[in-house]
């Protein structure tokens, strides 16, 4: 099933690469959509066949890869990566759609970047094994990297190398940590690696290691500083699974490696990620605010976002510390993972329909610049509906996705600290600033030129693109329980590993 | 009597200023060819003495085949310079340079 | 004692003449004192009792190599005047890197704990072999050590095919018959017979 | 010494081989300086028999014969195969591009596959003298063939610096050789591990390492016995320099498990330092000279160096599997250097060299299916994974972790980054730079399948990089 | 009953979701009566529930609709408590929602945006719904955040106008601040208390009331006086209070039915409400009643001055409005919760009927809000008048009218309460209610008497207005002078001392000044008559007086007047600064703040110096130290024995010691 999963987008990919060489690009595009579709349909029954209520891995998958050094081809999923999985399947359809007639130079290889992509990503999420996981954590960025490159804005070769070296930074030290827990462990298999006895020291080497590449991909601050840059360079389809999945694969790391791997020295650390995180929360929503780029904006804007999930992943042991393992506090510590969590999937569906929204503008005026717009609500009314709908979904207003990972990060949190909450809560203010300035200026107001003034409204196809991401962040919004039932039983079983071990 | 350790000196030395007749050399490449000669020369010296001391025919036989290769290696070495005059008119080591950095 | 006398001073020349090689201006005296380093050298190979090397090293190096070179330096006219820039400069770091080598190697080599190792089997060198230098030799190049020397063997040959290969040329200005074309030769391409007008009577 | 008569069959590789080049030899005699595809031809069939027989005949042996001065074993025996298969793959590559320039003759072919046989011979050598023979005849080749085209300034340039520092660094080789040798008392590398392990003349014997340390990373060009590397690459005829680039250094690996694993192993320790300093130098040097670099050959030479640093790390492991990290990484590196070339040869015409990394530019626009294989080569060479390039870094870096070298681990993928970067400057420039003047590549099918089947190679061991891993490590396992 | 509830809520929500996706197809006419049916749904199914709480003796519903989340054993629900409070509050939500969907029939009659405006409002009806009908704080504050939005979206309304979208902005960035401290006291609840749920936290904090915070190191709170400011400042947001006023007379950039509906009688006072539902917490702190009450207080007096000298209509209503709100706080203030949620009420009503008597003062005059340029509108516009005359006296507590009661109850409770800050407070609403008889009568002979001031075009306007126009809002206008009039009169007695609350208000029994003021009540009709013997009536009288003599007599002192308070004057003008300081102060130093942390911080230190800069640094260095590979011969060669000779070096070294 997850090979599957895997497997077919990147053959569908190669498939699509093969068709374009030959006829025209509407073979390839339906081959592209077709692939997209069926991977995603397949995902969704992922998530019906999910066995809620334990933690255990489940579509486990484990073949010898490479015996010599008893790598495995070892699948599997569990209330964690479900959720991201089928984020990237849906983004995926969603990405192949707003690609559909945008792009024009080399559209083939362009759908097939993607699909290959969202194989690699998906392995990414099931992988067990912890060579296989950095096999598809590294092979990832490839298609990224020539997305940026290839089909990105004027300055996207800084840009790109940048990202790749950034994050092929990170990633090379984690792969060294992962080789010295095989050395301590005698395999390579993630879940052999949790509860792995290791002295603090080593611990604390092996989580800066991994903390180094997980927070260049999250990114916190200050490694940051790479994705307002990607983010303004790449193509929409770009931004939109960049902003969408990539950030989440780092969060996803922590939970993964960072927390139940070296669960003392988390603990030891916490103090560090958590002030990362609320810097990011703080002062990366301030310098969202003078942003003069709408993709700078909301990349930063995600940095901000993403600072929540670091927040309420590594707040849980101020938690215990505050509440001495009392019951409540174990259910606040998991609030809190949870939030973390559900944050990433909600900032997936806005920050991709955020970028969306600057695509449509972009690819009718050519232009991010705020400056460049205003009063495009007068010209384009559904486009501005909908345009507001996920600002404030990504201010975090209620009844959307985005309120309810922030609303349960800063109510755990404040059981950790008061402090935390306080500073995590200020999001409110600036969130709210750097996104309403944002669409006052661009969608409000007089029409301002004579380029707003020629604005079309949606074509179905964007409309269909960001009518489904609309119905997901309102349905999240008003009903997150599925979601987080599917993620409690595992993250609860984490926390027990965390708090259990040290 | 000769103690082994004169012989190894010798070689030693030998070996040193054959180096140094590499790099101290800023002219004629032809030197550079003659420097080479020495070098093989001491560890001629050693092969023989150890040879001689250790009463082990090996160490001779090994000085055959350094003389056998030296001199190919010299045919070798002089073609290239051959060519290499032709083509810069030159043997002046201080000239080789167009490639660097 | 006479030995050791005579072991001092053949070092002695063939460290001065290996000292001139490198220091030499004119390349034809570089070689020319190889030749006595070489010279030298065979001396202390007879001392050392490796006889047939001794012969062979001013046989064939001294007889055909430093021929070669001195061929090559007298083919080569070089102009030996502006070759000297940057010598003094350079000398007194590359000296002391020389030196400093010369240092470390001798105090490995010349260290007691060689010495001592190597007492014993010195006293019986060529008894043990039992038979002349030359003739042992002989009884293992081409029985023990039958596969190195047709290596050596190859390495000859690439050393021919690659001296040829570099420096023959065809000059162009050489005349010379190419027979196959002659023989093949068609008239057409010798003969072209032109058909003129008549000539008109005036 | 008993003589005792050679079991011939054992080196039958290398006596097809000699064979072989003879027959070559004559044959183009009769070719007279035209071009000779006949040659061609044969050293091709050659090399492909020779993995066939090298196969047959060796693999899973382990004897020795020659008085001891051969051994047949299954490390000789793979490094055979890929010395063969990799010289089998610059050759593909070289005769359109020599053709082009009208120096397709008999003389390269032989000589490349007379170098052959001196890195098969390096590879079963069981004495030191079979070993320095084997070196020598190796050098031999590669100085004629770096001077190769004798028009080229630049060229014979090139082969009067190689050729000056290969005898120098032969020199020293051959100094420690002798230190051995009066240490051990035989040139048989089994005695002398005997002797090595007893303790016994123990100075003399890591005297003469530290020389033969020398004489060895000069043959990988790891710093800083590296100079000539550049230099040799920028200036020899590209094919040289793919075959100088590839098989040679496979060579090396034979020539640092011959002397220093199976001679000198039990001085691991004392070179172990040394080994490491080199690493680190080479991995620093060879990273920060190319990303300034503006020729792709001379880039490649120093990411060469690069690599050698990265193979280091796993004879500075000095446990068997990082012995069998090093060849693997040298096998595969020579797959992907061999493709990295093969591309500029491919790019290339006559008058215009394509060895500027700019002259990259625009290759999607031309054609993307070596577009691809050029990323996937590149981002091999980077350690991306999911190429073949990452197991080789990886395996190095797990073999140091594994003796409890992290730090040498952790700078080694610090200047990986570094080094990531020109790699990605040539990617940049065959994907980012877009330019469509640039006329659609013509390229002979031979070649062009070739190149394909070499990136394929990079990719398909980068996803199912087992059986090679494995080779390497039965190879090793003694 | 959950049907009933169920559909109160649902059918506004319905309405918004049908005519915001589908307005267009469907039309004006149309829209309107999807929407408005839906609100009438509500509207009598919430008079139905209240008359069953009034007469049927209904029990106080507590149930959860659906699960909305567990999280870490925290169950978040989305749930209904439905009691005397929340049925009242729903009434009159729904009531006032009514009137103003009908009256939007006239006054947005020829806006292009009708469809639209009906779908908001319709969805803030159903928001509000949320809010007052919520049984645990996740709800609440989802009401919360819901009002808000639709506040947002209704202010920008005109989102052409630059005033209005800056308007809105301002809106809601000053009730996120509000909100930040609101989800921070939730959040402390839960903390401490374990719940989300009202009941739980509620018996929770009985029980454990003396729990103690360390907000700093050394500073030690009491939890629930801590969370109780929080919530405070949730409420001071949402409801305007100083100093987090400024955004609610910036809001009057939205159509005047807004104004109406949600500035002035519902949502603003959900703060009010609010407080008055956490009564069993603000309780146990007297600190925290304090605080209520001073802010209450201070924004009624001083919000009640910068009235004075506004000269747009519903400026000066929005004015007044703060300072009512404040009247309300000081209320909760002194725990009369019963007399807050009184005067809410009453104030829904009267304030409403003001708003939308403007409103239709303005429709008239074609969007006209100047007062200088109106006057004399009597002859045109006689129902508006008289409705606007009802409101007024209403407002300005004229014995009687709704106002008197809800506002005279409150300065007794004020004087009565022996709360800190009580004497101040009581001194303060005293002094207000000369300042609001004061603007108010000014706004009534400016508008309705007086020379006439209006432009032509205007008037040439007013007088072809459609007919069904003005009936659209003149029977919403009706509809409210009645109860403007006369709910006072009929509630006082069930609503605060009659008990009407029950279980919904809690007071400790230290604190029921009400309890004491009850001792003197004898009807409605004689507490009216009672008026003489208080101070308040002279000091409302003294007002209308002023205002009468400044506007009606002698215009011409105004002039005079000002010129010799002129720093008065410009303080009141300038609003005492608070947008100077929030806009120039505030948010341009935070800009500058961001700007530097981006230029510098980002661009500069991070970027330039740390990864640009290595990447630079190494480029360089590897620039120069290519230097060393000279393409000479004997360099390459010297490199080699250097390294040689190190490595030689090393092991002699090792060997003899050297390094030890």
């Amino acid at each position: 099933m997850l090979s599957l999963l895997i497997w077919l987008p990147i053959l569908g990919g190669a498939l699509v690469l093969a068709a374009g060489e030959r006829s025209q690009g509407a073979t390839a595009r339906w081959l592209a959509l077709g692939t997209g579709v069926v991977v995603f349909l397949l995902s969704s029954v992922l998530y019906f066949g999910f066995e809620i209520g334990t933690s255990a891995m489940q579509f486990v998958e484990r073949v010898a890869w490479v015996p010599a050094f008893d790598v495995y081809y070892y699948l599997g999923v569990d209330g964690i990566s479900t959720p991201l999985i089928l984020l990237t399947t849906f983004a995926t359809v969603l990405v192949i759609i707003a690609g559909w007639e945008v792009i024009q130079y080399k559209q083939t290889q362009y759908l097939a970047a993607f699909l290959i992509m969202e194989g690699l990503m998906v392995g990414v999420f099931s992988a067990l094994d912890a060579i296989l996981f950095y096999v598809f954590w590294e092979a990832m960025l490839v298609p990224m990297f020539l997305i940026i490159g290839i089909w990105g804005g004027p300055n996207r070769i800084y840009a790109t190398i940048k990202f790749f070296l950034y994050t092929f930074m990170g990633s090379v030290l984690m792969l060294v940590a992962l080789i010295y827990l095989r050395y301590q462990t005698d395999s390579f298999g993630i879940l052999d690696f949790h509860g792995t006895a290791l002295a603090l020291s080593e611990q604390i080497l092996i989580f800066l290691a991994f903390l180094v590449a997980f927070a260049v991909k999250v990114p916190m601050w200050p490694v940051h500083t790479w994705l307002p840059d990607a983010h303004v360079e790449a193509p929409t389809g770009g931004s939109v699974i960049l902003a969408a999945i990539m950030l989440k694969i780092g969060a996803y790391g922590f939970l993964r490696f960072s927390l139940p791997i070296t669960p003392a020295a988390s603990m030891e650390l916490a103090w560090l990620l958590i002030a990362l995180s609320l810097i990011a929360v703080v002062y990366i929503g301030l310098v969202a605010i003078v942003q003069e780029d709408m993709k700078k904006l909301i990349a930063y804007s995600s940095v901000a976002h993403m600072g929540f999930v670091t927040l309420g992943f590594f707040v849980i042991f101020d938690i215990f510390a505050h509440t001495n393992g009392t019951e409540s506090g174990g259910g606040s510590a998991v609030m809190a993972l949870e939030g973390g969590v559900v944050q990433m999937i909600s900032h997936g569906f806005v920050s991709a329909a955020l970028f969306l929204c600057v695509g449509v503008l972009y690819d009718r005026a050519h232009s991010r610049l705020i400056k460049d717009y205003g009063g495009v609500a007068n010209r384009m009314p559904i486009f501005a509906a909908f345009f507001v709908l996920f600002a404030m979904a990504n201010v975090g207003l209620p009844g959307t996705s985005g309120f309810v990972g922030e609303f349960m990060v800063i109510l755990a949190s404040l059981q950790g600290n008061f402090w935390y909450a306080a500073l995590a809560a200020l999001t409110l203010i600036l969130g709210a600033a750097y996104t309403l300035w944002l669409i006052k200026r661009v969608v409000y107001g007089e029409v301002a030129n004579a380029q707003v003034a020629a604005l079309t409204d949606l074509n179905a196809r964007e409309f269909i693109v960001l009518g489904v991401l609309a119905g997901a962040v309102l349905l999240l919004g008003i009903w997150p329980a599925p979601l987080i039932e599917v993620m409690a039983p595992s993250l609860q079983h984490l926390l027990q590993q965390v708090i259990a071990t040290p | 009597m000769v103690d082994l350790s004169n012989y190894l000196v010798l070689g030693a030395i030998l070996f040193s200023l054959g180096v140094a007749g590499i790099f101290l050399n800023r002219k004629n490449a032809i030197i550079l060819l003659m420097s080479i000669e020495l070098i093989l020369l001491a560890v001629n010296f050693n092969f023989i003495a150890f040879s001689h001391y250790l009463a082990d025919i090996q160490g001779q036989v090994f000085v055959f085949f350094i003389l056998t290769v030296a001199a190919a290696e010299s045919a070798i070495g002089l073609a290239i310079l051959v060519v290499l005059f032709r083509n810069t008119n030159t043997i002046n080591v201080g000239d080789l340079d167009s490639m660097k950095g | 004692m006479i030995e050791l006398l005579l072991f001092y001073v053949f070092a002695a020349v063939l460290l001065f003449a290996a000292t001139m090689v490198i220091t030499a201006k004119n390349p034809v005296h570089s070689a020319l004192f190889l030749v006595l380093a070489f010279f030298n050298s065979a001396a202390l190979w007879l001392m050392a009792e490796a006889e047939f090397l001794g012969i062979a090293l001013v046989l064939v190096y001294v007889g055909a190599v430093m021929v070669l070179f001195l061929f090559v330096v007298m083919m080569l006219d070089i102009n030996l005047a502006p070759m000297r820039e940057g010598f003094a400069r350079y000398l007194p770091i590359g000296a002391l890197v020389g030196c400093v080598m010369v240092v470390e190697m001798a105090l490995v080599v010349g260290s007691q704990d060689v010495d001592l190792m190597r007492g014993a089997g010195a006293a019986n060198a060529s008894a043990s072999l039992g038979m002349s230098n030359t003739k042992a030799l002989g009884s293992v190049l081409y029985t023990v050590y039958a596969y190195p020397f047709e290596i050596a063997s190859v390495v000859l040959l690439v050393a021919i095919v690659a001296a040829i290969m570099l420096t023959h040329r065809r000059r162009p200005d050489t005349k010379h018959q190419n027979i196959d074309r002659q023989v093949r030769v068609r008239k057409e391409q010798r003969l072209r017979i032109v058909t003129m007008a008549p000539e008109k009577r005036k | 010494m008993t003589f005792e008569m050679p079991d011939f069959s054992l080196a039958l590789p290398e006596i097809w081989v000699l064979s072989m080049a003879c027959v070559v030899l004559v044959v183009d005699l009769f070719a007279r300086g035209r071009e000779s595809a006949l040659a061609f031809h044969l050293v091709q069939f050659t090399l492909l028999t020779t993995v066939w027989l090298s196969i047959e005949t060796q693999w899973g042996l382990t004897a020795t014969t020659f008085s001891g001065t051969y051994v047949a074993d299954k490390f000789a025996c793979l490094l055979k195969v890929a010395i063969c298969v990799l010289t089998f793959l610059v050759f593909a590559y070289s005769r359109d591009y020599l053709r082009k320039r009208e120096l397709l003759r008999g003389d390269f072919f032989l000589l490349g596959l007379l170098g052959v046989l001196g890195m098969m011979i390096m590879a079963s050598a069981h004495s030191l003298l079979t070993v320095y023979l084997g070196l020598e005849l190796v050098e031999l080749c590669l100085f004629a063939m770096v001077a190769y085209d004798r028009e080229n300034r630049v060229g014979s340039e090139a082969a009067m610096k190689y050729f000056v520092l290969a005898a120098l660094s032969s020199g020293m080789l051959l100094y420690g050789m002798s230190m051995v040798y009066g240490a051990a008392q035989s040139l048989d590398l089994a005695q002398i591990a005997a002797i090595a392990a007893s303790g016994e003349s123990g100075l003399l014997l890591a005297f003469g390492l530290t020389f033969i340390l020398v004489g060895v990373a000069f043959k990988f060009g790891a710093v800083p016995f590296h100079m000539w590397i550049p230099d040799v690459y920028q200036g020899a005829l590209t094919p040289v320099t793919v075959y100088v680039g590839t098989a040679p250094k496979i060579a090396a690996v034979a020539l640092f498990v011959r002397l220093l694993v199976d001679g000198l192993g039990a001085l691991h320790d004392q070179w172990q330092i040394m080994a490491t300093i080199i690493a680190v130098g080479s991995l620093a040097v060879g990273n920060l000279f190319a990303l300034v670099q503006t020729n792709i050959k001379r880039m490649l030479g120093y990411s060469t160096i690069a690599h050698v640093g990265f193979l280091f790390l796993g004879f500075i492991a000095g446990t068997e599997e990082g012995y069998s990290a090093a060849l693997f990484y040298a096998i595969t590196y020579g797959l992907m250097a061999a493709g990295a070339f093969g591309v500029v040869i491919l790019l290339s015409r006559r008058g215009f060299e394509a060895d500027l990394i700019e002259d990259m530019k625009g290759l999607n626009d031309r054609h993307s299916g070596f577009a691809v294989v050029m990323l996937i080569l590149m981002f091999s060479l980077t350690g991306v994974p999911g190429t073949v390039g990452f197991y080789a870094k990886w395996l190095v870096l797990k073999s140091v972790i594994d003796v409890n070298m992290v730090w040498l681990a952790v700078v080694a993928v610090i200047f990986a980054v570094i080094g990531a970067f020109y790699y990605l400057r040539v990617v940049r420039m065959v994907y980012f730079d877009r330019r469509n003047d640039g006329e659609p590549l013509e390229a002979p099918a031979g070649l062009r399948v070739v190149l394909a089947a070499n990136g394929l190679a990079v990719l398909a061991l980068g996803i199912f990089p087992d059986s090679l891993i494995m080779a390497c490590k039965v190879a090793l396992a003694g | 009953m959950e049907i009933v509830y169920l559909t109160i809520t649902l059918a506004p929500l319905l309405g918004a979701i049908t005519v915001g996706l589908f307005g267009h197809r469907l039309g004006r006419q149309r829209s309107h009566r999807v929407t408005i049916a839906a609100v009438s749904l509500s509207c009598l199914l919430s008079l139905f529930v209240l008359s069953r709480f009034v007469w049927g003796g209904l029990e106080p519903y507590n149930g959860t609709v659906y699960t909305w989340a567990v999280a870490g054993g925290l169950h978040m629900e989305i749930g209904f408590l439905i009691d005397p409070l929340s049925a009242l509050m729903m009434a009159v939500v729904t009531f006032v929602s009514l009137m103003v969907h009908i009256y939007t029939i006239g006054y947005m009659h020829e806006d292009p945006g009708y469809q639209r405006f009906f779908s908001y409002i319709n969805l803030f009806t159903f928001a509000m719904l949320m809010l007052v009908m919520a049984n645990n704080f996740l709800q609440l504050f989802f009401g919360w955040e819901a009002v808000g939005l639709v506040s947002y979206l209704l202010i920008g309304f005109w989102f052409t106008r630059e005033s209005a979208i800056f308007a809105n902005l301002k809106a809601f960035l000053i009730n996120r601040i509000g909100d930040m401290g609101f989800l921070l006291g939730i959040a402390l609840l839960l903390a401490y208390f374990g719940s989300l749920d009202y009941q739980q936290v509620f018996a929770a904090a009985q029980t454990q009331p003396a729990q103690m915070i360390t907000v700093l190191p050394g500073l030690n709170w009491s939890v629930i006086t801590f969370a109780c400011i929080l919530l405070f400042i949730g409420a001071m947001g949402k409801s305007a209070q100083i100093p987090l006023h400024v955004w609610l007379p910036d809001s009057m950039e939205g159509p005047t039915p807004i104004s109406a509906l949600i500035h002035a009688a519902t949502m603003v006072t959900a703060g009010i409400f609010m407080v008055a539902r956490m009564s069993p917490l603000f309780e146990l702190s007297d600190t925290a009643l304090s605080v209520v009450l001073i802010f209450g207080a201070m924004t009624a007096f001083f919000m009640g001055l910068v009235g004075l000298v506004q000269n747009d209509i519903k400026r000066v209503i929005a004015y007044s409005t703060l300072s009512q709100l404040g009247y309300m706080f000081v209320a909760l203030g002194v725990s009369a919760y019963a007399v807050g949620i009184f005067h809410l009420m009453t104030h829904a009503f009267f304030k409403a009927l003001l708003f939308l008597a403007a409103g239709a003062v303005i429709v008239a005059l074609h969007h006209e809000q100047d007062m200088r340029k109106m006057g004399n509108l009597r002859r045109y516009l006689p129902i508006t008048h008289f409705t606007m005359l009802m409101g007024t006296l209403a407002l300005v507590a004229a014995p009687l009218f709704s106002g008197y009661y809800s506002k005279d109850l409150i300065i007794e409770a004020a004087h009565e309460a022996h709360r800190a800050g009580a004497t101040l407070a009581y001194w303060l609403v005293l002094l207000s209610v000369y300042v609001t008889a004061l603007y108010s009568f000014r706004l009534y002979f400016l508008v309705f008497w007086g020379k006439e001031r209006i432009d032509p075009h205007a008037k040439e306007h007013m007088a072809h207005l459609p007919r069904y126009v003005l009936r659209a809002m003149e029977w919403p206008l009706i509809l409210l002078a009645i109860p403007s009039v006369v709910i006072g009169y009929l509630t006082v007695e069930p609503l605060v001392f009659g008990g009407f609350f029950g279980q919904a208000l809690f007071v400790a029994e230290p604190h029921d000044v009400l309890h004491e003021i009850g001792q003197s009540f004898h009807g409605s009709w004689s507490f009216a008559m009672h008026a003489v013997e208080g101070p308040a009536l002279y000091i409302a009288l003294a007002g209308f007086l002023t205002a009468w003599f400044f506007y009606m007599l002698r215009p011409k002192l105004l002039p005079s007047i000002r010129d010799r308070f002129a720093v008065f004057y410009i303080i009141l003008l300038r609003k005492y600064g608070f947008d100077e300081l929030y806009i120039d102060g505030i948010a341009a130093s935070s800009k500058s703040v961001a700007r530097l942390l981006w230029q510098v911080g980002d661009a500069r230190l991070i970027d330039g110096v740390m990864v640009n800069g290595t990447a630079r640094a190494i480029g360089r260095f590897a620039a120069v130290i290519r230097g060393l590979q000279t393409g000479y011969l004997y360099h390459y060669a010297f490199v080699m024995i250097l390294g040689l000779l190190v490595l030689l070096t090393w092991f002699v070294g090792g060997w003899r010691g050297w390094f030890i």
